[in-house]
């Protein structure tokens, strides 16, 4: 019904009594999500909202409550010590939302998860909605709609913006998935297209791209290989200078590689319709998806 | 942030790298005075954050003071590729045995830092990678044990397959050079070259490294090496501003809420046939101040003759940023035309507002994209 | 036949053409231990002994010849190094016999060591000698005898000393084992004992112990609850004064705990004799073992 | 290597961690300078190598110069359970809320190094192991990813439950401690107490340390806090002559090869009614000079009236040992009889060797004793 959550995920929030945290975490329980317990150390014994316990640690909100996923809304400086200790106390889903990681945090972190056997989602992502199933993360609700369509995007209001037009154009999505624009992440791209391609409910997807690295490239030899369902891209980014930062840690050209136009030619020499403008993505899909 | 060789020598030389000596000078005289401190011959090296200094004249080998004199005047204020040289490195000049590459950086698909280094030091790594990649050893250094000695010394081996004395230097030079980059919180750190004298005594000759900017909380004290003369001012006043800010040089300016959608609305101007002045993230805030900031970098540009604005509230709702807007453009005067689309959450309550001012609206992505560049002529 | 060892065990000696390295190596060889490659790294295409090749890496010793085994004989400085090397280039088995090496070093190479699932003996310690099998380490194999004993101690010439006592009244040993006196060591004692029980040539075992620590009592433990095989024990050190080093880095009574009188009584506990002077070992094995 | 509090308190305080300041002095003179320097009140530390200087009157706290002056005066020559106190600490007085304990050690078991922590600090933490188990917390550390900010804030809220700024600080306080450990080779470290002030300020007041011998050699500085005075003379030379030795307090001399056997034959000698005077391991080698050094060393303990050399020659050769045996007992004047026990490799030529001597030989190792004792009387 959707990639990497189902009915059996049951949430803590790290971060729940922080400004951010708290509101997401409302919109977050407003889908029906099942925010089971929150974390912030030295407010443990609080209730959010109420209703949903805090506790010092994810350890206690594991033993209380068998939260599986965790959702992270920590300052940057914290981010990494929260998903270490959100993978110790055994979650195998973490979301990181929070930006400004950096990068050798996560370049630490990242055996630790392997070890645990822990899917990290970003950091500094929009993280993943799913829908009528979880929301676990910022995407906004309004815009997204159930159906057969996977979306993975490197962005977040550019994934916004193409959610939209997809619900727009009445097509429903089974996961809408922001991995982040940071050079480390935890979920790539690949990841999301081999979930997205045994999902038995997804039935075509949409990538979402952008400048830096290569992997849309390796997505490409990927589906070109193994995906028979049909699959729309786009990538931002075009007219990006070398050598610049486009906002994203990650979304860099450097060297001369990781540019919009390889990836075109890399994503279009594997069959994959590269749509010009955002609003090319809904005609591309639907048209890809009759043959 | 990149930074100058000679700041990235500093750091190489903290983590116990041999460098050789050098100042960073300002002036003829001081550059005089510091050839004599060091004995000649010296290097009189620009130091510029850009590469080809070397092809540019940039660099000079000095015997006599008189040479020193004479490449320092022409060195200082030069211009190399659109970066005007305001500091120069003595440093004394090493005999030249042998010149090697070492450098690491951030490997996407590992997730881990990427050791890479070849026996073609001293040119251009990227061409030495594209024409004959084969020449290029790489290692994926595990950061739960770091580069261990074996790793190192097999690397070491390598380049200096006849020679342990060197290949054991080197091995030591990149288990530095790997602390060097944690410990300092790189994303790129290069040798190029690294080199041996003939009588086989390595030393890190050039230093290029490049700083997370996310992990400056850290480095407090590495703020100091952000060139600020070096910098653009409108992406030095729009770092101060937290604003995730790229000049170009078009006319269209833009002001997007995130990255990709910023990008893709550069991209959707260049589409239509205009020139998107920048690359502009103003984030998730509604604060009027940050428009306000916005807006002044963005119009601190002569060239910009329209703005756009182009945001999907998603999080943040799109009366408060209506209000935001409308607040920040009623505390400026403002002599170009501005057109605002604003989408998603409260998206009704934003339009309304927007209704009463003489901002101008666009419905959907590509129609704020095609107005805006009519506007801009 | 023996623990650790058998007739597919093929060594690489690490510092080969040392001063040590070299000499061991050449009794090793005499003893018809399948010393198939040497290692010193700048050394690569000697010869050892004019038979042995030397590579400048054990990932070419292992490629070339299928070594499965590593025996160690460099400087402290280099020991843990060597460690690594060994066991990222496939080695199961590293005998590590260097003296005096940073008990910091030990403690980082162990989980390199599981990870890989590599056993260590060591370091600074005689290690093993299966009589008629192999020889890996500096056990003087004039002493040592084949048969139904093992021998697992802390100890060097201690062990040599009770080693030589059994094979003088007819007692041969299937494996003699020095773990060493290191506070972190590969293997344990409990790990010698396990496998010493589960070994169907090993008919009846002696522990050498020493002060400082509890392995030994945790042994005693073990073998109350798992082993059925005669074990007699030996426990060096009631004299030593508390606080002070008795050579081994690990042979210290600190904060009053690892005496040799409550070994002895943990020991004694689980129903092991234990002698009070070398010469009595025998005589207490083979009237246990009577029984 | 265990050092003393004020050295210690110079490394907790090279990686970050809280410590009054303070100044290790050698006089009256110094120690009132010091306190004036630090402002009053101050404490007056004895620094020797051991524990229980409180109890023994050797800290102190003083509110005046006249306290100083007095304290010190007692403090400096005073003999705590046989260290002379040569080094006083001068340190500013804190207000003390809370002590805690946290504690560093190498576990054997895990092969990993240990955190301990207690609420009860500044007591006798051995005391508190054995009595109340249930107040000491423990955690093992990963050295691959190091102390983990929830593994230390887990622990500081543990000791801390009800002040979520103090946790903090004790889990900052760890972390710092474990870097400190891990980069000075550590094998114990110990801050005991760590104290609050009642403002809720952490500090470190004491510092026990001990650093492995074996990694002195990454530290060269570190040898420089060898308290040489505070070293029995004869362990001294022996720690110089790299021989592993411990001064008892009996009258038969050993020389073994080998620390098990070592302590076998010195547990022999007690087992046959002897008292050993020493355990000495001279190692695998056969180095006459060695030999020689073992024997000074020996011979300075007056009460020494028999020595006896138990080898066994695995890797060494008997002969080789007898020959340096008799170079050496050749080469000095010694008073006292020599009884050698030799056996293994090359045996027979070794003791045909020593039949030439008048040196005393027992085939085994209870002969040795024996006749050593014997010969004691």
């Amino acid at each position: 019904m959707a990639i990497f959550v189902d009915d059996s995920t049951k949430v803590v929030v790290q971060g729940i009594t922080g400004r951010d945290g708290g509101f997401h975490s409302s919109e977050m329980l407003a889908y029906g999500t099942k925010v089971l317990a929150g974390v912030t150390p030295g407010r443990g014994g609080q209730k959010f909202q109420d209703t949903v316990p805090v506790y010092d640690t994810v350890k206690e909100a594991v033993t209380n409550h068998g939260v599986n996923t965790s959702v992270i809304f920590v300052p940057p400086f914290g981010a990494a010590g929260a998903i270490y200790e959100a993978a110790d106390a055994g979650c195998k889903l973490i979301v990181c939302i929070t930006e400004g990681v950096p990068t050798v945090d996560m370049v630490k972190v990242m055996p630790y998860l392997e070890e645990r056997g822990a899917r990290l989602i970003g950091p500094n992502c929009p993280g993943l909605l799913a829908p009528g199933i979880a929301k676990l993360g910022i995407l906004p609700t309004s815009i997204v709609k159930e159906g057969p369509v996977g979306l993975v995007s490197r962005s977040g209001t550019l994934t916004y913006e193409v959610v939209y037009q997809l619900s727009a154009a009445g097509l429903g999505q089974t996961t809408c998935l922001g991995i982040g624009g940071d050079p480390v992440i935890g979920t790539t791209f690949m990841d999301a297209i081999i979930a997205f391609n045994e999902d038995p409910k997804t039935e075509a997807f949409v990538m979402i791209g952008e400048i830096g690295g290569d992997a849309e490239e390796q997505a490409a030899e990927y589906i070109k290989a193994n995906v028979k369902k049909p699959v729309v891209s786009f990538i931002a980014g075009q007219t990006a200078p070398a050598g610049k930062k486009m906002g994203h840690a990650g979304a860099i050209v450097s060297g001369g590689s990781g540019t919009a136009a390889e990836k075109k030619k890399a994503l279009e020499a594997a069959g994959i319709p590269v749509a010009e403008r955002p609003m090319d993505i809904v005609p591309a899909l639907q048209e890809i998806w009759k043959k | 942030m990149n930074i100058h060789e000679y700041q990235g020598k500093d750091i190489f030389t903290g983590f116990g790298l041999p460098v050789p000596g050098g100042s960073a000078v300002q002036t003829v005289e001081d550059a005089v005075a510091s050839a004599k401190e060091y004995g000649l011959p010296v290097m009189v090296k620009s130091q510029v954050l850009i590469g080809g200094r070397g092809k540019a004249g940039g660099v000079k080998f000095c015997e006599t003071v008189e040479d020193v004199k004479k490449n320092a005047t022409n060195i200082l204020g030069m211009d190399i590729k659109g970066h005007t040289v305001r500091t120069v490195l003595i440093t004394p000049a090493v005999d030249i045995d042998t010149e090697l590459y070492i450098g690491m950086l951030i490997d996407r698909n590992t997730k881990r830092v990427m050791l890479m280094a070849s026996a073609e030091g001293g040119i251009d790594i990227e061409t030495v990678a594209k024409d004959t990649p084969e020449l290029i050893f790489k290692q994926i250094i595990d950061p739960r044990f770091g580069l261990l000695d074996h790793e190192a010394m097999e690397m070491g081996m390598r380049l200096c397959p006849d020679d342990i004395k060197r290949a054991r230097q080197l091995a030591s030079a990149m288990q530095k050079l790997y602390v060097a980059f944690i410990e300092s919180d790189a994303s790129m750190a290069e040798i190029n070259p690294w080199i041996f004298t003939p009588e086989g005594v390595g030393h890190a000759i050039d230093a290029k490294v490049s700083l997370d900017d996310n992990a400056m909380y850290r480095h407090p004290d590495y703020e100091a090496l952000r060139d600020l003369e070096a910098e653009d001012p409108s992406e030095r006043a729009a770092r101060e501003a937290g604003l995730s800010f790229v000049k170009l040089s078009g006319n269209v300016g833009c002001l997007v809420n995130g990255a990709g959608l910023a990008m893709a609305t550069m991209d959707l101007v260049k589409y239509y046939g205009g020139q998107p002045a920048n690359f502009l993230d103003i984030g998730g805030s509604s604060n009027p101040e940050k428009v306000v900031s916005a807006l002044n970098i963005i119009l601190a540009d002569k060239e910009v003759k329209a703005i756009l604005f182009n945001i999907f509230g998603g999080i943040t709702r799109c009366d408060d940023v209506a209000n935001g807007i409308i607040a920040a453009t009623n505390s400026m005067d403002i002599n170009v035309p501005i057109v605002v689309r604003l989408t998603g959450t409260n998206e009704a309550e934003g339009r309304a507002l927007l209704a009463k001012t003489d901002l101008g609206t666009a419905d959907t992505m590509d129609e704020v994209v095609k107005k805006a560049i009519e506007l801009a002529g």
